[in-house]
């Protein structure tokens, strides 16, 4: 493909924060992904959403507090950052406890938004 | 066509490597192109030329650099991932190389479809 | 899209989840632990797939947990070289972990 | 490798970045800046004293084209260049500049 080819790229992310390293890693690889100029939006669902409650403090565990990064996507030009609906029920979260500005979107809006992507990473 | 493949966890621990290899190797006799092979999170452990398994065992590392040599595949490894995992070029196996997570992304750009492999 | 699946219904909700986000004309692909799924016995996690949802197996899988050709009706196997036709074939892939 | 100043030992790694980011003031940036061969100048902590505060608040080094955009919004437009930055940091911001700041490496990514 030609340099300038800009593709739509969407990071999903279904994990919870510490227990694993992948949604750490995961960031670090949608920032790299800023400089690249792609289409890239952020989709968090099931216990992913986790990774964007307010008020983490890993201080106790030793671990580093990564949750700020988050707000530094919009700097980065990252500005797609979805968050499930249902996921968010289901853990009995309002968007109000998220440490970031997301787009609140039902199941099927997610799925639609899946649907129109031209790679999905996973994490 | 062309496909990038991502493998994210190392090797025996998850079924995910060996999975990755064997459709790697099907592409390629099917006549595709894989574009690169990146290895991510504990994925890194694929590239240790200190693996030793027991001889009835399969080599996971040596299949992949068989890649390599025989296809030419390009397998990177995470430079940010390997550092935290203690992969560097002093235990790095032959056939892989380290470099960014740029190429990653460059992988979604450039192959027809990225297919990932992890647990 | 092809949507590929690797771990069993009941260890993890990938599945599930998967089931909720997949359209008509996508395509599901069973792999390693989720291979489950594809028997008489398990069949009963697919009750939520979308219409139009076709579903593979990867028979090598089965084969190596003891399921060698007892894919429930309705579920293709597929090998390895049928794994790279379905990724060729659906536009997208997206790998449920 | 390691770094004295004042008297007391800090210790760096190889390229000479701090190990202990908690160990980092100001005495040590300059002892820094002088083994970098940078004359600090204000200018010069200007930006090392905006990385500090983008890393407390964010816990990442900015990407260079993220740290001269937000330059721009804070410390004014002419000094929103990759020009001004690498006058200031001739080996670069992202190296240079974080290392006298006290940041962690760059692995170096892209």
């Amino acid at each position: 493909m030609s340099e300038g080819t800009v593709k739509k790229f969407m990071f999903v992310n279904r994990k919870a924060p510490y227990g694993s390293v992948y949604a750490l890693e995961s960031l670090e690889v949608v920032l790299i992904t800023a400089a690249f100029d792609q289409d890239v939006s952020l989709a968090f669902l099931d216990d992913g959403v986790y990774q964007l409650v307010k008020g983490q403090d890993t201080k106790a565990v030793g671990m580093k507090n990564f949750s700020p990064t988050y707000r530094a996507l919009e700097g980065y030009d990252i500005e797609k950052l979805y968050v499930e609906r249902e996921s968010l029920e289901a853990r009995g979260l309002t968007e109000e406890q998220l440490l970031v500005d997301v787009q609140v979107l039902s199941q099927a809006d997610m799925a639609s938004l899946m649907a129109e992507q031209d790679v999905v990473l996973s994490f | 066509m062309k496909i990038a493949v991502l493998v994210n966890e190392g090797p025996y621990q998850h079924q995910s490597a060996d999975t990755a290899w064997n459709f790697c190797k099907a592409a390629i006799e099917a006549g595709h192109e894989i574009q690169r092979v990146f290895f991510y999170h504990d994925g890194v452990n694929n590239a240790t030329k200190l693996t030793e398994p027991p001889q009835d065992d399969r080599h996971i590392v040596n299949r992949w650099a068989s890649l390599n040599k025989e296809h030419g595949v390009d397998l990177v490894v995470c430079v940010a991932a390997a550092m935290r995992r203690g992969i560097v070029e002093a235990n790095l196996a032959e056939g892989f190389r380290i470099s960014g997570l740029g190429q990653l992304v460059e992988s979604g750009i450039q192959a027809d479809r990225v297919v990932t492999f992890g647990d | 899209m092809l949507h590929i699946v690797n771990k069993s219904p009941t260890e993890r909700n990938a599945l599930a989840s998967c089931l909720a986000h997949a359209k008509a004309g996508h395509a599901l692909l069973l792999i390693e632990d989720a291979v489950y799924v594809a028997t008489a016995g398990g069949k009963a996690a697919l009750a939520a797939a979308p219409a139009g949802l076709a579903v593979y197996v990867l028979s090598p899988d089965l084969q190596a947990r003891g399921l060698g050709g007892k894919a429930a009706e309705g579920i293709k196997e597929v090998d390895y070289k049928g794994f790279v036709e379905l990724v060729a074939a659906q536009p997208r892939v997206q790998s449920w972990l | 490798m390691a770094i004295e100043v004042n008297g007391k030992t800090y210790e760096t790694d190889e390229e000479g970045y701090l190990v202990n980011l908690a160990d980092w003031d100001k005495d040590i940036a300059a002892a820094i800046a002088v083994e970098e061969k940078i004359d600090m100048t204000d200018n010069h902590w200007e930006v090392v004293n905006f990385l500090r505060e983008y890393y407390d608040e964010y816990q990442i080094a900015p990407a260079v084209r993220v740290l001269t955009k937000a330059i721009g919004k804070k410390l004014g437009a002419e000094k929103a260049s990759n020009q001004y930055l690498y006058e200031l940091f001739p080996y670069g911001p992202a190296k240079q500049a974080c290392k006298i700041a006290g940041l962690p490496k760059p692995t170096g990514c892209v």
